[in-house]
């Protein structure tokens, strides 16, 4: 490792706010999917806010973000703007996915937000990929990196592509880090039927790496954590692993009432949200009113970015040229038929 | 598409489940989410869990794994079931599938009786990795069977005739077709049917659609508007895409002369280019006019609806295709 | 097949991986074994790692993660070039390579140029798992071409094209012609020529012969053969699987009026399905004879040398096919 | 776990038999290679013989038995009859696998050896897979259950098909047991280009399984742990996960003259036969002239063995049946064409 890079502090207000976007967000996308106004369904990461926002936050232009079903706050953190998001879900041409992908499935490839495709395990490979390719053009800078995170739940991290991706970072000793959020559930299989090991932080040893673990409804740990492993990343100590702790506060998606979670678990579950609302009054850093204020004003901004979408064009058939190659001698010479 | 109480293909294959369950121990479940209280992530295997303890199993998210699994389950002379979430997602377990259920009898001598269950096709939202058709590279190895029940009753015939038959057998079942079809003729308990016979679903002398899975239903609407202008059309429901009954098929076009294949499927080295393939070798003489297919368009599949019904064939692209035909 | 100093089929294949190494800094290469001195399973890589040091790099056995990492290479500038030991493991990359590369663009606009090399097609001895031809599955999904050279001078420049386009291209390289086929009249450095055009190898007025790969010399080796019967075959060598330049076939087809598609893959819904169907849609009235397939056998690949030629169609296959046609 | 099982002692001349027929023999079929009397290639285990025998010894009918490359020591002293490994790399009629597949591609599906497939990683899911069905139908004895071994390089520990094998086989707390026999290279590539963890046994404890560590050129340690792994796994511990250490004493096949081996390991490398030899002359279990008479004795019969498949008759094309199908309604109603 060479110099050691000072993790980022906290603001926890800043950190809130993400969190309250995010929230506010993804409530008004799931009263619209409860209206029959979005195709498809609608996935949210309530719960889980604070573990995304603070990797969306602590990023850099150049970074590459890697974000998974769960990760709203970490994709506006980053730069989505959040009109983008509901363009997305409405299926809006307007939108950087033109209708032609939906809900989750979006990405802002130019500044390093990659585009999920839904088979769990896959975005790992690319994020080691693109920092492979830098590595060998020379644009990883010693001391501090460039780096990639990739998020993953409990139950992805079981896929075969997620072992192969880690270690092929490790192998490489690139600045990779992985963000396995447990949230005790992978649809509704609970996580002793995903792995048995005490913690997934125990995979890390396995793949010559450093692991990193956290309850991750505490902000300040959420937080801490993923700066750390970050700093560790970017310092050159190759890959990094995080295991998160936290609970999905909610169904699969929408369309899931998430019957089968353990009443137990529900009663004693912590919201991030709540946890990091009191902790800026603890702190003093706001008070009640001011929380209000924040709340009302972010929930204005984000109605205000989903009505736009609202307003916005569906895509028309029509006007699709079906045309899959990119290649402009490929599109000019072989019909849509290929 | 009947009343609320007539049986659904989801309950017709979900009982075939629950009988091949309890007539023979060797037969068991396994994949993601299938255990109660959930049931599968569409319910097809609700229930199963309970009624039979321990063989009815959650796997982790480890698709290759479960193929596999089910490999070595069908050597070691059980019966294994794998459900895959979505058919989409069953790539993952494409090698174990293609490379070590489909070879093992001819290498080995020795049947891999295995049932893999892929939720497959289009649903308006789905988007690119929710709605594939798998048959297009599942069919590309020798030794799978693969199968798409278009009909309720063929949900429940062909589901157990595949846990019955010594080969490893691709079953697909059509999302769309779970809650929509109704069958109020549904009747469980007949005899085992063939599981690799087409089924003529609707006669008629002017045009042959072949076509299977939702489609079915499509080529039915398609005939039935054509009907009307006076065009007869005969519908035929491969039921086993692999192998094909070319025999059925044959024996449809020597009475039509016109051939159109329709499929959801993407149109390159289809199940469609097959069955056309393999009429052009054994049936030349009987086309009175060029076979026509009728496929989804050459890109992934659109998550907005709108593109979603464009990219997808339906009853109309099947009309116009037999009208062009008829009148070629 | 000439003159031991002629260029091989391997050389010309490695000559264009150094020029474009050479020629544009976004190109590396990954694979398994692929560095030097071992220089790969089939050397198709010796002396790369070594004149561009840190740009040829040896991979953990992952086929998933080599594809994934080609993927966000590509997605981030970069012209990563992937070696597969052997075609038949590409299939464990399927994922990356049919749902991620392939969807890329046209989900988001954003271009995937990768090159992904799969030494493919039969040796005697090699079993089912080191001979496959994967193109059966590989054109599948929309998104992905798919070339495959058959002669010398297409293994350079399908290669250089393949760096050069923007979409990801599966490079099909036959692993029997490696060695074995050597062109003394080989010459490097001319133009880019179009990734998808096929070519008219040679020209003959009564019968079509479409093929790739391997199988061009033995579809030439069958024309000289049939010219001594007094039939004129034409042989096409289509060198892009996918898209397929069916322009180029019916061209023939218009001459001919017959079709033969021979290929060293499976039949079942084959790129020789593919382009009887496209031929049969655009050209039926061409035909003055039914297209004819000839394919390999449906059974995995026998290990055995004397059932592998029995396996895998061969010039007189070929012959007899088009015998049959002529005399149809 | 139960009662914990005792391990069983090794008979060092018995290990020392079965480590010497499988060298024989595949001497003899590597000469016969370079005479280019056999399609394909041949791969040894040459130098790996005390661990594999070692499994094949300890293994009891109603185990299951994966084998890999390096494996004809174990499959032998399975049961596989010398003659049918010559069957299979002649590609003779006569023997199991018809000349349909060929040299280390075979095994015998009813005494529980799989016939490998070539994609590594592939054997370890069907071996989870047995034993999750018998564990499901009651075959599974408590305290005393089958077992199931598979075999794997530590290349071939990179493949998401091992991953995801053993997390399911551990999920399920079934007595399989890897091993993963760490010869420095996979193929021409170091291990170190295949993982950079201090040892694969590290990898247990991400799965939550027993891991166990040993230097298999030393036939003692190589015999000891795979007996206490696999007393581990048969008292109910779950599954196992042996990480031996040795060298390849040869090339990755007969084809490859291993050029790229370090030549400091390839002078340092034990050879785990002569370390056998020396234990039971050491021991006192046999003396010099012992030993010769049964090198003597084994050589004979290897070559009785493989002059007989020699003798034997290659398949003939015309009588194959090209025949895809088990199931008899299928193979009677469907074309050989399908
Ligand atoms: C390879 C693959 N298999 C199955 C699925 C279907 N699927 C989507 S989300 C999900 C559960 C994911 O659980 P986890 O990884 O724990 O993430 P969480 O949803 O809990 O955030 C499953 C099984 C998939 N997307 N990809
Ligand atoms: C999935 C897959 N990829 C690549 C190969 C080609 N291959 C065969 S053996 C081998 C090296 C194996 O190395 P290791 O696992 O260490 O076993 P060893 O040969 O050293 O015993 C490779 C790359 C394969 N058989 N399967
Ligand atoms: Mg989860
Ligand atoms: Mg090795």
């Amino acid at each position: 490792m060479d110099q050691p890079i000072e993790p980022a502090p906290c603001d926890a207000v800043a950190h809130l706010q993400w969190m309250l976007r995010a929230r506010l967000l993804e409530e008004r996308l799931s009263s619209l999917y409860r209206q029959g106004r979005i195709p498809g369904s609608v996935f949210t990461g309530r719960g889980q806010e604070a573990l995304s926002a603070a990797i969306g936050m602590q990023l850099r232009p150049g970074d590459i973000f890697a974000p998974l079903i769960r990760d709203m706050a970490g994709r506006l953190a980053f730069g989505l703007p959040a009109i983008e998001a509901a363009r997305t879900y409405l299926g809006r041409i307007t939108g950087h996915m033109r209708g032609r992908d939906g809900n989750v499935h979006h990405g802002l490839v130019d500044q390093g937000m990659l585009p999920m495709i839904s088979h769990l395990g896959a975005m790992a490979a690319p994020c080691v990929g693109i920092l492979l390719k830098r590595k060998i053009t020379g644009a990883l800078v010693a001391g501090d990196q460039c780096v990639a995170v990739v998020c993953i739940g409990e139950g992805g991290m079981q896929t075969g592509a997620m072992h192969e991706a880690i270690n092929l970072a490790a192998v490489e000793r690139l600045p990779l880090v992985v963000v396995a959020a447990n949230n005790g559930y992978a649809y509704s299989t609970p996580s002793h039927q995903n792995f048995v090991c005490r913690d997934l932080v125990d995979r890390a040893l396995g793949y010559g790496l450093r692991g990193w673990s956290c309850d991750a409804t505490d902000c300040r740990a959420a937080w801490q954590t993923v700066a750390q492993a970050l700093a560790a990343a970017r310092s050159g100590d190759g890959p990094q692993l995080i295991s998160a702790r936290l609970l999905r506060l909610a169904g699969h998606g929408e369309h899931d009432d998430a019957a089968y979670i353990d009443p137990a678990l529900k009663a004693a579950a912590v919201d991030c949200l709540d946890q990091g609302r009191q902790l800026v009054l603890d702190q003093g850093l706001l008070d009640q009113a001011e929380l209000a204020a924040l709340h009302t004003t972010i929930k204005t901004e984000i109605d205000a970015a989903v009505d736009q979408a609202l307003g916005e064009a569906d895509p028309v058939a029509s006007d699709e040229s079906w045309q899959i190659f990119a290649d402009p001698i490929l599109a000019a010479g072989a019909g849509a038929q290929a | 598409m009947s009343s609320p109480e007539a049986t659904t293909y989801l309950a017709a294959l979900r009982q075939a489940m629950a009988e091949v369950l309890a007539a023979d121990e060797r037969v068991f479940l396994l994949g993601e989410d299938v255990e109660d209280p959930f049931g599968g992530a569409f319910k097809a295997t609700k229930g199963l869990s309970t009624a039979f303890p321990g063989r009815v199993r959650n796997a982790p998210i480890s698709e290759d794994a479960i193929a596999g699994a089910a490999v070595g389950a069908a050597l070691d002379g059980g019966r294994p079931i794998i459900e895959f979430q979505f058919a989409d997602f069953a790539i993952c377990g494409f090698n174990q599938l293609a490379n070590h259920a489909a070879t093992t009898f001819w290498r080995t001598g020795k049947p891999c009786p295995l049932v893999a269950r892929l939720p497959c096709g289009g649903t308006p939202g789905g988007g690119p990795f929710h709605c594939q058709m798998p048959e297009g590279w599942l069919t590309a190895h020798p030794g799978l069977v693969v199968v798409a029940p278009g009909t309720v009753q063929d949900a429940y015939e062909l589901l157990r005739a595949a846990v019955a038959c010594d080969d490893p057998v691709i079953y697909l079942e059509h999302k769309h077709l779970y809650y929509h079809l109704r069958d109020p003729g549904f009747s469980a308990g007949g005899p085992l049917l063939p599981l690799h016979r087409a089924a003529v679903r609707r006669s008629g002398r002017d045009c042959t659609v072949v076509t299977y899975s939702a489609m079915v239903q499509g080529a039915l609407a398609a005939a039935e508007g054509l009907a009307l202008e006076g065009i007869d059309t005969e519908v035929i429901d491969l039921r086993c895409l692999k192998p094909l009954d070319t025999e059925t098929i044959l024996e449809s076009l020597a009475r039509t002369g016109r051939l159109v294949v329709a499929s959801e499927g993407w149109p390159y080295g289809s199940v469609a280019s097959e069955v056309i393939t393999q009429v052009c070798a054994e049936g030349f003489h009987l086309l009175d006019a060029p076979p026509r297919r009728v496929a989804a368009r050459n890109t992934p599949i659109p998550f907005h609806p709108a593109l979603w019904s464009a990219h997808r064939p339906d009853a109309n692209a099947i009309q116009e295709a037999v009208r062009g035909l008829v009148n070629f």
